[in-house]
């Protein structure tokens, strides 16, 4: 297809979820929403606003927030309970698992300024495991939008699926690019560029630099694939295997450690299938630091260019 | 693979109520006597399970599901629409939670002899994943059904319901901090509909709470906290029912009730009562014996 | 990758021992007022970062880190062998810290400018991975540093040094129920070494403490827990170090010591003073201008 | 060389961590424990009981224990913090995470009852996923030993390594094979079973296993390579590539999720070096349930039989 996608203007992913919560709102009464301590952050003030007695300000204590939410969502209620991505994931793991996971409630967990990109205020806030936490849990649905509009989509599209979900989402303005009325089908990978040479599987904020990482590839005469994994769990697991299979070379594209993220999943996946020659482009063992969500991308290497390079090496590979 | 071993068998809602209306036939005190029967039964066949905290608590459980509790064990709804619900946050009580359950009419009582056991509806700490009727949500991980709870209630809030949320938890259990996360929740946003019971036996796995973690001055706890708070009997089943009533009515005061009940852990059995040593081990065949030689058969057992 | 972007440079300790003792000349008050320059500043040149309750603490820290606790900039260590130790757990009062930091003379004030760019030590929550001295221990994940100090305390009380551990909390920090924990904990094993402050402003991010999560009578909560509490005026230094001293002095009585210091959020400029709007927001240029008229320039700026 | 390792009687793996506490007890002064409420299961109280003063009981509470432990490392002291390992790790995650890891504090992070051999417990206190929790975690040292002496020998190896470590260990009496006096190096794989057809990677529980369906394989003329992957990470990735290209076949067994676990970090490690078709054993995202011990490592199939097939299955497909 060669779809020329083009940046409708940069807005953040974290706006798309404020919008499509509020949207959700409107259009659903058992939809209530939680937040701990960061109601603007987590762009929830259009929902708080109009909805008051549907939204539950539960301060400091996101452990009680996720249990809250678990005993909203048994007795019939869709709550969305949302804080900084480490804060409804490594904080409250144990609490995800028991009351969320296990017990099968229909919590949506909504995770902002997750990764890097969340900037300045540095390690101690930028999860870069989160994916690896959310996905080794039984029964839960790991989602990781690529811009405003997925993120839109994607909030509306949880509310219908009756289970516990992670919604991953991010800080900064970045490039919007995705159709705004498209539809989002949970655990359906999305081909953004056919390509025959290399296969990018690539989730959040590192699918628009896959875009932009093929177009320079193709200037170059290389043929690059870029598969946007907005699912991680369950993953596309056909997509994947059959553009593995058709190119022969796979780079793994993610706002994430190494340890636990995409890569990992996919790797494994393809060594149960066809071992192909795969390369990372993530974050490799180190926390975060303080800086400005672009300079810490170039810092850490997670753009078009490190993916440009990865795909040479892999090609080189096969 | 897992769950195509679980024990599927849905005994019909007709035959639930017969069993319900017969054991409701009987005195408390009787049917506090069956239970500890079943409990101590029940952990020796497993030869796992908690037998200290499920003795303790069983008049607790007792007098709120044979009375004071607004249930229908023969049309229960995961949901708990219209009705009371209750959380076990001490998932390890599950002995005593299973048999009460299996005595109300929930599922048969034979299913009592599963318990433990691999594909076993009766999970070691309870679990939702099988569908056993009567639990709402997994527990054993200690310190989240109170936080459960305030969810809960608050959907009886907006629902306009005013059924209550009932939660049991252990006194070891409150050196959680979630619990004081949901307490402060609670009293914030004045959730009175919530009635929580702490078995307060004053032990846990490795000794007295005083030497353990202190609890200190329980009670001022839960008042600065917010909470009413009343410290009865709780093996008088009397006092019980009359707390909790008194926990009902005071419900438009805005403030969530902790019904702080003095217990002995392993009560009526001479060789576990007082000490932490049954917290959670099984009696072995001689022990078992002599359990159930102190503690009278009434409903018969399972 | 990272690591090699640090500033590393160690000024010699010669260097540090002239600022501090110059700075100690100056009134209390006077170093406060420099600090508060210090951070609007850092946060106007970064751009982020939490003027609010870094000015509601000042006070706070200027009495501790100038008047009240034993500690040697010159000769600093991590472990805090022989000395008093300071753990920031509202790591986001992280400009406070290290313009205090800096202000007595563990590292070049300098390097305040650094703060939150890429490579800096001054990371937006202290952190130790760069071995900015001062800093034991990394915060901004609220709830644990009261834990840390705990675990610090204990250190003291083996190694029988009567040093004291402080710790700065947040009002809305309290919320965590990790806090509770420790609370207990420290009763429990009776850490009267432990002096521990919350900065009272009455404000967290979304608003008054009592609109998010009201913390009720936060005093009788310290108190039902086992502690000592204080209540004093959180902007006045002499009533600070009354404070501190006082629980130095109690010390013997066995119980931790909780300092409840009535502040108010963005203390001493107009436009931040008493909302929950400056909590975490960098002021502009002309608002940087205009919040520097408002406050002396003593010590001389960074 | 293909030496033979014999069972000396089966033991439980806590107890070599309760024995080698209660040693370094004696020898080093500063080394201190803490528990939350499980002394007797973690097999801590031959320490308490010796050394009082430096036992403490922290109740139910394991953020504040972990907190606590890293304030006494900060100060000094060698602390060792334990618990089941799922409220040493998932319940706790954050406060590892920021504490300890990134604080880089010199606490010892004690898991007993790991995996499904927890048993009758059931799911809530089955983790499955402690590896991938603890692996993500920069500056974090992760080791799972295979038996009561290896994990005497590594209990005492991580008192003289200045970091933090995650030490794993089990809960049910198993097979004791390994030599008692075999000095525990960190990050240093141990080859069991030297093979040339297939190599196997395992992990605590599963080393006697591997071990036995090196047995059987052998028996049908297939040579297995056993290699006991004892420290996860630093993971010995020279060992794993060279035995991997050998042999050419890839095996991995551990009592863990696939997600995030040892399969997948080797099947990370391979697809950037040399892609292996590999086979997993290990449980495919399902939460445990109550059974006894050995009756549960069969019905996951985490035992020798499950081994034999999937070797057999990765040479196959070379
Ligand atoms: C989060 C968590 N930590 C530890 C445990 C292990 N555990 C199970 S029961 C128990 C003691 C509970 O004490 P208490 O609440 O007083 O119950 P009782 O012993 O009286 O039955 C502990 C520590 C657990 N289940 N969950
Ligand atoms: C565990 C955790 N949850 C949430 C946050 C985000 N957060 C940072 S500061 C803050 C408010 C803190 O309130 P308070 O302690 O009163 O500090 P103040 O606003 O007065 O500076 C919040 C919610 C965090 N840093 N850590
Ligand atoms: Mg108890
Ligand atoms: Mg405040």
């Amino acid at each position: 297809m060669r779809e020329i996608f083009e940046n409708s203007g940069n807005k953040d992913t974290r706006s798309g979820f404020g919008a499509g919560l509020h949207e959700l709102g409107k259009t659903n009464k058992d939809i209530v929403a939680l937040c701990a301590d960061l109601t603007g952050s987590l762009k929830m003030d259009a929902f708080a606003a109009e909805f008051p007695e549907r939204f539950i300000q539960c301060g400091i204590a996101e452990a009680n927030m996720i249990g809250t939410a678990a005993g909203l969502a048994v007795s019939g209620k869709i709550p969305f309970a949302g804080s900084f991505a480490e804060f409804v994931t490594g904080r409250v793991y144990d609490q995800v698992r028991q009351s969320v996971a296990y017990s099968e409630t229909n919590v949506k967990i909504c995770a902002s300024h997750a990764g890097i990109t969340l900037g300045e205020d540095g390690a101690t806030h930028q999860t870069m495991e989160d994916i690896g936490l959310m996905r080794m849990l039984p029964n839960l649905t790991v989602i990781n939008p690529c811009d405003y509009n997925q993120t839109k989509a994607a909030t509306i599209a949880i509310a219908d699926h009756h289970g516990p979900v992670y919604l991953r989402f991010g800080r900064p303005s970045v490039p919007n690019f995705t159709p705004a009325n498209q539809k989002f089908e949970i655990g359906k990978a999305l081909l953004m560029v056919e390509g025959a040479d290399v296969s990018i599987f690539a989730t959040g904020h590192l699918v628009w630099e896959a875009i932009q990482a093929a177009n320079i590839l193709k200037g170059e005469g290389i043929s690059a694939e870029v598969v946007n994994i907005h699912t991680i769990k369950p993953l596309d697991k056909k997509a994947v295997i059959e553009s593995a299979a058709k190119t022969g070379a796979v780079v793994t594209a993610e706002e994430h450690l190494i340890a636990g993220g995409l890569g990992e999943l996919i790797a494994g996946l393809l060594t149960r299938e066809k071992p192909t020659p795969q390369e990372f482009v993530a974050v490799d063992d180190l926390f975060g630091q303080s800086g400005e969500p672009a300079d810490l991308m170039r810092e850490y290497k997670l753009n078009a260019e490190s993916i440009v390079s990865a795909a040479k090496r892999a090609i080189a590979r096969k | 693979m897992v769950l195509s071993l679980s024990i599927r068998e849905q005994k019909k809602s007709k035959n639930r109520k017969i069993i319900t209306i017969m054991t409701h036939n009987y005195p408390l005190g009787e049917i506090a006597s069956q239970v500890r029967r079943d409990i101590v039964r029940m952990v020796n066949l497993a030869a796992s399970g908690h037998p200290g905290g499920s003795l303790s608590s069983t008049e607790i459980m007792t007098a709120l599901f044979f009375s004071e509790m607004n249930h229908n064990p023969a049309n229960w709804r995961r949901d708990g629409k219209g009705k009371d619900m209750f959380f076990l946050s001490a998932g390890h009580l599950s002995p005593v939670f299973y048999s009460i359950l299996a005595r109300s009419g929930y599922f048969p009582v034979s299913e009592l002899a599963s318990f433990r056991k691999l594909g076993s509806r009766l999970q070691g700490h309870p679990s939702v994943e099988r569908g056993l009727p009567g639990v709402h949500m997994a527990s054993g991980s200690l310190g989240q059904g109170l936080s459960v709870a305030c969810g809960a209630a608050l959907t009886k809030r907006i629902e306009g319901e005013n059924n209550f949320i009932y939660v049991l938890m252990g006194d070891g259990e409150s050196q959680e901090g979630q619990v004081w996360e949901a307490a402060m929740f609670a009293a914030h946003h004045k959730l009175s509909n919530i009635i929580a019971f702490t078995d307060w036996n004053g032990q846990q796995i490795d000794g007295p709470n005083e030497k353990v973690m202190s609890l200190g001055d329980l009670e001022a706890k839960w008042r600065a906290f917010g909470w009413d708070v009343v410290v009865a009997d709780g093996h008088d089943i009397e006092a019980i029912k009359a707390v909790i009533r008194g926990a009902k009515e005071a419900s438009a005061d805005g403030k969530p009730k902790m019904l702080l009940m003095k217990t002995e852990m392993g009560k009526e059995v001479d060789f576990m009562q007082g000490t932490h040593h049954w917290h959670g081990k099984a009696p072995n065949a001689e022990q078992t014996e002599k359990a159930l030689s102190q503690l009278k058969e009434t409903i018969g057992d399972f």
